[in-house]
């Protein structure tokens, strides 16, 4: 403890490096040496004059040995430079699109997330705490099936059954075309309640219902089991039993039960939180949400390994930043950790 | 009487384990002193009882002696053979003069292997007997044991039989190699105390047809006394008081042994007044302190116990102790 | 009027292969200002006894029948909420694994606190001050209030649970096991620990495995085996006199520093309970069985004052 | 000598103890079996139970479920129920292939990298953790859009997505299984290291093995339907369940409800079947480790 909770976050940002490090040479190993060239990949068969294929090459810094083209990324990398569009349009910064993308799909991975932790603490408390009942099977068994349902398809079904049989919801996109809303942060809630505009906001909400909806239980799945599992475990530990023969009233045994149970959910939530960029993609997908996910979708059909690779990149520091924070909370929450 | 075992001023120093965290900010690195100079022989068909808390190095320094642990600094010798920097491959073959058996009866069998198998396989790795002799050799020892009838019990997995069963077990795959010299870890620490006797008894069986020299290793001095012929006990990493068993309880000089004793409950001296209190607890085996190691608890410290350390000298026949200030002078 | 009285208690474990009976018909009386320890070996049912007590056999376990008479009151009768105003408040209890039995996220000062402010309505300033005072009691620094769970040695832990057990004064403290993970020489300072709570005036029931550790301390032993009470007397009745063939097996199985250099085992296995033998349930591994013994079970009888047995050696006026 | 953890007699003592036993949640594991067991029988059983051929037109398109065709016909005039039955052949093949790819690959490395620990062992972790901290469907697109759309590349996608599952857990168990007493017991008795994992670690990691392979066929199953609903697996006119999803999406609104309904039922029925088993297991071996 002696260097304090601020020297504690330095250092654990610092291994961020390697992360990040790691997951690029798996990322550029994959995209540069395994059979394929990009450029032919991009022209398809189209037939183009070799000059200007050398012209793309060179662009593209695809003209230079392997090891050049890894140092070479890794140095615009440092001054935030994720490289430029293979495809049309061509030559565009990646950088320009993680900008008008990234807050898309952190709105609606900040909504599933909240939908699906807060899914996951109840169905598991309750499962736990009923432990063996009715109850606590049809908890289970609600884990295994928002565990495995497709996300395409319960995202349609949703669609379907709210657009288009109660046509009650919107079934695509973030605002309805006939709002206009000024775009601060690019998170629109936050967006439409920093300009006071309340149309604005309704939509916007109304258009995260389901895409939000589908992501936070299909992602709840992984939370109720964990929960309940660790919850019985600790309810049934010395300590709880303890509380118990002390007389101290059973809502607060619980509570402590709950604190107690909730260390490991944390570890998962980072981990969660990447399983849900995953899932962000087919939601996105299912609901036509210009995130970074259709956009990733989009560069595989032009084959644009440019984009698809300065996507992973960021993708990664996302994942990486996510799990700092995780172990930060993790550290402030137990005393067992030491920094 | 010719020394079967032999330790040279034995030490383990285990390095506590850092995060990158702790690399990173340049924490030194810090080391748990387990055994730290501890030496003693074992003569053949001697039977000797290492004493002491958890945590004091007794368990370290018995599979230092097997080599289960490698020691950081000191000798081992083993029938006349320096075998401290034996290689694995080289150890091997010595394995069969020396077993060892274990505290917990629960988790030293293979959960996924037949009881016979389990003490047949020693005799199969040292090839030293085709599957079918080897089968027939741990037939027999499961009634040697007691395990009868035998074919029933070779078919069974560990977790069909109870811990005293299972010790059985662990001593036939022992001994079935016929060794030399076996440590016992607390053999019966975890047997129910009605069945503990006949483990005993078993291990005693064995001690005398083989004439094995033995490391007994306990924290209960009582169970000590009736398996040794001499007691050690050590503190923090250190022998402080060796000697024959009788002598040792009957008479002990260091006031750790003595406390130890008269912590020891007791039927017969149940009411028994004037005990030998210490005050706290074991320290921190990382940071030892300086001069005697016992003298932050030690009733009798005075100034020399805390700026020197004491040897370890002969005060009796045979009898040695690492004190300033010996009892019942 | 004692202060605990046990009558009849049957406790049951169901589990998927059977019905097992951990605590099988036992009587037991404790007076005021007594020790009486249970004594037994693993799966004898003196802890299921013990938790029976509080009300806090896990499950599947069930009381099943009996009545525990506390100051003249069935603690078996009462509501939950009447129950649990008594736990902690007049009776106190102390578990094995002074490792686990505190809450590792919560600051010792205020799970010692925490008594005070549950049973008294206290508030919490002034708690954590009791707090501070009542780990001095048990011989730790009023810092300690400070401290988690985790930065405490196991001997320092079980001092705090014990002080948690007593801080409210109860009559009867209920310790299962407290020194069994201890080292032998921070055993005895706990034990002096729970003789000077006894010294002013509580009650013990202390589970043991150890014949000598309860002899040492004890006023009365009641001697378990495979679920039954088989004999229960002041500690030199049962020690000096034993009249069980168990009880004289055990007193030979134990070790003593100043006994004899020999112990004996008792032949054979404790039985299973799921499925226990017919009458007495020790007569498989009795040296002394007659035919009475496989066909009927033994009532406790007493032999001397306040010393019992049952055994039918005893009973039919043989021995 | 015999181990008892051979294939054969894991699920020997699988089926005679867990799936016969009667014990409370043992309906998971055979509705679970059940639904698995059914849908293997649809591959195998293909050119038998299904009507049309699955990748010609056979109808007007866009009919409805009828007695004819149970689950209607697309957009081309497939018959939707022939293509859901050729389609298990599809998913089946990439998960199994896949699953065997990682388990061969991550248990010996992990089995390695736990038991001799050292340099290995954090180079490889650190590795491993990095790709398993990361999103698994996005490295699988990733791979996937490089390798080109076919079935057994999707396969090679996901297997490098779920080698670190594999490596994790095996590493995870081999180190707490190496510091056992009775690995200690086996270095005792003189027992050299492959003899050590062979016969003292690699048994006891079976039923994790099991319970780890049920929950990533799970989840591997709709990393592949994810995969081909995004068109990085089949090319037309393969039968494929994610693939037909995304095929009949653009009609859904207008109440075309079945192109979209029964592959994606299919999809969550699979990877249900396999989530039941594993959820069941799972609870049968922790409460074997508690015993």
């Amino acid at each position: 403890m002696a260097r304090g909770l601020g020297y504690y976050i330095f250092v654990r940002a610092l291994m961020i490096i390697p992360t990040i490090l790691i997951l690029y040479t798996i990322v550029f190993i994959l995209l540069r040496l395994l059979p394929g060239d990009p450029i032919l990949a991009v022209v398809g068969t189209r037939n183009i004059p070799p000059e200007q294929l050398e012209n793309l090459r060179h662009m593209a810094g695809l003209d230079k040995p392997p090891y050049i083209q890894y140092f070479d990324y890794l140095w615009r990398l440092l001054h935030g430079d994720f490289g430029v569009t293979l495809a049309i349009p061509m030559g565009t910064p990646v950088k320009n699109y993680i900008f008008s993308r990234f807050p898309a799909t952190l709105e609606l991975t900040i909504f599933g997330f909240t939908i699906s932790v807060i899914l996951g603490l109840l169905t598991g408390t309750v499962a736990a705490v009923k432990r063996g009942s009715a109850v606590d099977t049809g908890m289970r068994l609600y884990s295994i099936i928002a565990y495995t349902l497709f996300i395409p398809w319960f995202g349609l079904l949703l669609q379907y059954f709210f657009g288009l049989v109660l046509g009650v919801l919107p079934t695509s996109g973030r605002l309805d075309p006939d709002i206009s809303l000024k775009t601060i942060t690019g998170l629109y809630v936050l967006d439409s309640i920093l300009t006071g505009n309340i149309d604005a906001l309704i939509s916007s909400l109304a258009h995260l219902v389901l895409p939000s909806l589908t992501l936070g239980i299909v992602l709840s799945g992984a939370y109720t089991r964990l929960v309940r599992n660790n919850l019985v475990d600790i309810l049934s530990m010395d300590f709880i039993r303890s509380y118990r023969a002390r007389g101290i009233r059973d809502w607060k045994i619980t509570i402590y039960a709950l604190k107690n149970a909730f260390i490991p959910v944390i570890t998962l939530m980072g981990l969660q939180f990447a399983i849900l960029l995953g899932g962000a993609i087919l939601t996105e997908t299912t609901f036509s949400w210009p995130g970074m996910g259709t956009f990733i979708v989009d560069r595989i059909d032009y084959r644009d390994y440019n984009s698809i690779q300065g996507m992973i990149i960021f993708f990664a520091f996302f994942v990486s930043l996510i799990s700092l924070v995780v172990d930060v909370i993790y550290a402030l929450l137990d005393p067992r950790v030491k920094y | 009487m010719s020394v079967v075992v032999e330790a040279v001023d034995l030490r383990k120093y285990f390095p506590v384990p850092r995060s990158i965290i702790d690399v990173l900010l340049h924490r030194p690195r810090e080391y748990v002193r387990a055994v730290d100079g501890v030496s003693f022989k074992i003569y053949e068909g001697e039977t000797l009882a290492l004493i002491g808390e958890s945590g004091c190095g007794k368990t370290t320094t018995g599979r230092l002696l097997l080599r289960l642990e490698e020691p950081t600094s000191g000798r081992i010798v083993f029938m006349g053979r320096d075998i401290t920097r034996l290689k694995p491959r080289e150890l091997r073959p010595l394995r069969r003069e020396m077993q060892m058996i274990f505290q917990d009866p629960y988790a030293s069998l293979n959960p996924r292997m037949r009881i016979g198998d389990q003490i047949a396989h020693p005799l199969l790795i040292h090839k030293l007997a085709t599957p079918r002799e080897a089968r027939e050799k741990a037939l027999e020892m499961l009634k040697r044991v007691g395990l009868t009838p035998p074919h029933e019990f070779y078919e069974r997995y560990p977790h069909q039989l109870s811990g005293g069963q299972r010790q059985r077990v662990v001593i036939a795959r022992a001994m079935i190699l016929k060794p030399r010299f076996v440590v016992a870890d607390e053999p019966v620490s975890m047997i129910d105390v009605s069945m503990r006797a006949s483990i005993l008894d078993l291990l005693e069986s064995f001690r005398r047809e083989y004439r094995l020299s033995m490391l007994f290793i306990t924290h209960d001095i009582s169970i000590g006394r009736i398996v040794s012929d001499r007691i050690a006990v050590m503190y923090l990493g250190r022998i402080v008081e060796m000697g024959p068993t009788e002598e040792v309880i009957r008479n002990p000089k260091h006031p750790y042994t003595r406390a130890l004793i008269d912590a020891v409950p007791s039927i017969a001296r149940r009411k028994r007044g004037k005990k030998l209190r210490i005050k706290g607890e074991v320290p921190d085996p990382r940071s030892p302190p300086p001069g005697c190691r016992f003298h932050p608890r030690c009733p009798f410290a005075t100034e020399i116990c805390r700026g020197e350390e004491p040897d370890l000298v002969e005060v009796g026949r045979d009898h040695y102790v690492r004190c300033f200030h010996l009892l019942g002078k | 009027m004692p202060l605990l009285e046990i009558d009849g208690l049957r406790i049951y474990y169901y589990t998927l292969s059977g019905i097992v009976k951990a605590v099988d018909n036992v009587s037991l009386v404790i007076g005021e200002n007594e020790w009486v320890s249970i004594v037994g070996e693993s799966g004898c049912g003196k802890s299921t006894l013990a938790y029976g007590v509080v009300r806090l056999v896990p499950p599947p376990g069930r009381i099943v029948s009996g009545r525990i008479m506390f100051r003249g009151r069935n603690l078996l009768s009462m509501d939950r909420e009447e129950f649990r105003s008594i736990l902690g408040r007049e009776i106190g209890m102390v578990f094995q694994d002074p490792m686990t039995s505190l809450d590792p996220l919560r600051r010792v000062g205020d799970q010692v606190a925490e008594m005070f402010t549950t049973h008294l309505g206290i508030d919490r300033g002034e708690a954590l001050e009791k707090a501070g005072e009542l780990l001095e009691v048990v011989g730790l620094s009023r810092d300690y209030i400070n401290y988690y769970p985790h930065q405490l040695s196991g001997g320092q832990r079980q001092r705090i649970s014990i002080a948690i057990a007593m801080s409210l004064k109860p009559k009867l403290l209920i310790a299962d096991e407290p020194t069994t993970a201890l080292d032998v020489i921070v055993q005895d300072t706990i034990m002096d620990l729970i003789e000077g709570f006894k010294r002013e005036g509580t009650s013990i029931l202390f589970i043991t495995h150890d014949l000598a550790l309860a002899a040492e301390r004890s006023d009365k032993i009641a001697v378990m085996y495979a679920g039954k009470l088989v004999e229960f007397g002041t500690v030199d009745q049962v020690v000096d006199n034993p009249q069980h063939p168990y009880t004289m097996g055990l007193l030979h199985s134990v070790p003593d520093l100043w006994g004899p250099r020999r112990i004996e085992s008792i032949p054979g296995y404790p039985p299973d309970l799921r499925d226990p033998p017919p009458g007495c349930r020790f007569h498989p591994r009795c040296r002394f069985r007659i035919d009475m013994c496989s066909r009927e079970e033994p009532e406790l009888i007493e032999v001397e004052e306040g010393h019992y047995v049952a055994c039918w050696l005893r009973s039919s006026g043989g021995g | 000598m015999r181990i008892v953890d051979r294939p054969v007699d894991v699920l020997r003592s699988f089926l005679r103890g867990y799936l016969l036993a009667r014990v409370p949640g043992v309906w998971m594991l055979r509705v679970g079996f059940g639904i698995v067991l059914s849908i293997i029988l649809m591959a195998i059983l293909a050119p038998i139970i299904s009507p049309y051929d699955p990748a010609r037109r056979v109808d007007e398109p866009y009919l409805p479920p009828s007695w004819k065709h149970p689950m209607g016909t697309n957009r081309i005039g497939q018959d939707v129920y022939s293509r859901i039955v050729w389609g298990s052949r599809i998913i089946l093949y990439v998960v199994f292939l896949a699953t065997a790819l990682s388990m061969s690959i991550g248990i010996p490395l992990g089995l390695i990298s736990g038991y001799y620990g050292g340099r290995i062992d954090r180079v490889l972790s650190m590795v491993m953790d990095s790709m398993y901290a990361f999103p698994a469907l996005i490295l699988a697109i990733a791979i996937a859009a490089v390798l080109g759309p076919s079935p057994s590349n999707t396969a090679i996608a996901i297997a490098f997505v779920y080698i670190p599952t594999y490596f994790r857990m095996i590493r995870g168990q081999t180190l707490a299984i190496k510091n056992s007493l009775y690995v200690e017991a086996a270095h005792a008795l003189g027992a050299p290291d492959k003899t050590v994992m062979a016969k003292y670690i690699l048994p006891n990691l079976s039923h994790t093995i099991l319970v780890v392979f049920t929950l990533s066929v799970a989840d591997s199953i709709l990393t592949e339907a994810g995969l081909s609903y995004l068109g990085l697996s089949v090319t037309v006119p393969t039968p494929d369940w994610g693939y037909d999803l995304r095929a009949g999406q653009p009609f859904l609104l207008d109440g075309m409800w079945w192109m979209v309904f029964f592959p994606g039922l299919m999809v969550m029925l699979l990877a249900m079947g396999f989530a039941l088993i594993g959820e069941a297991l799972s609870e049968r071996v922790s409460l074997a480790q508690t015993r």
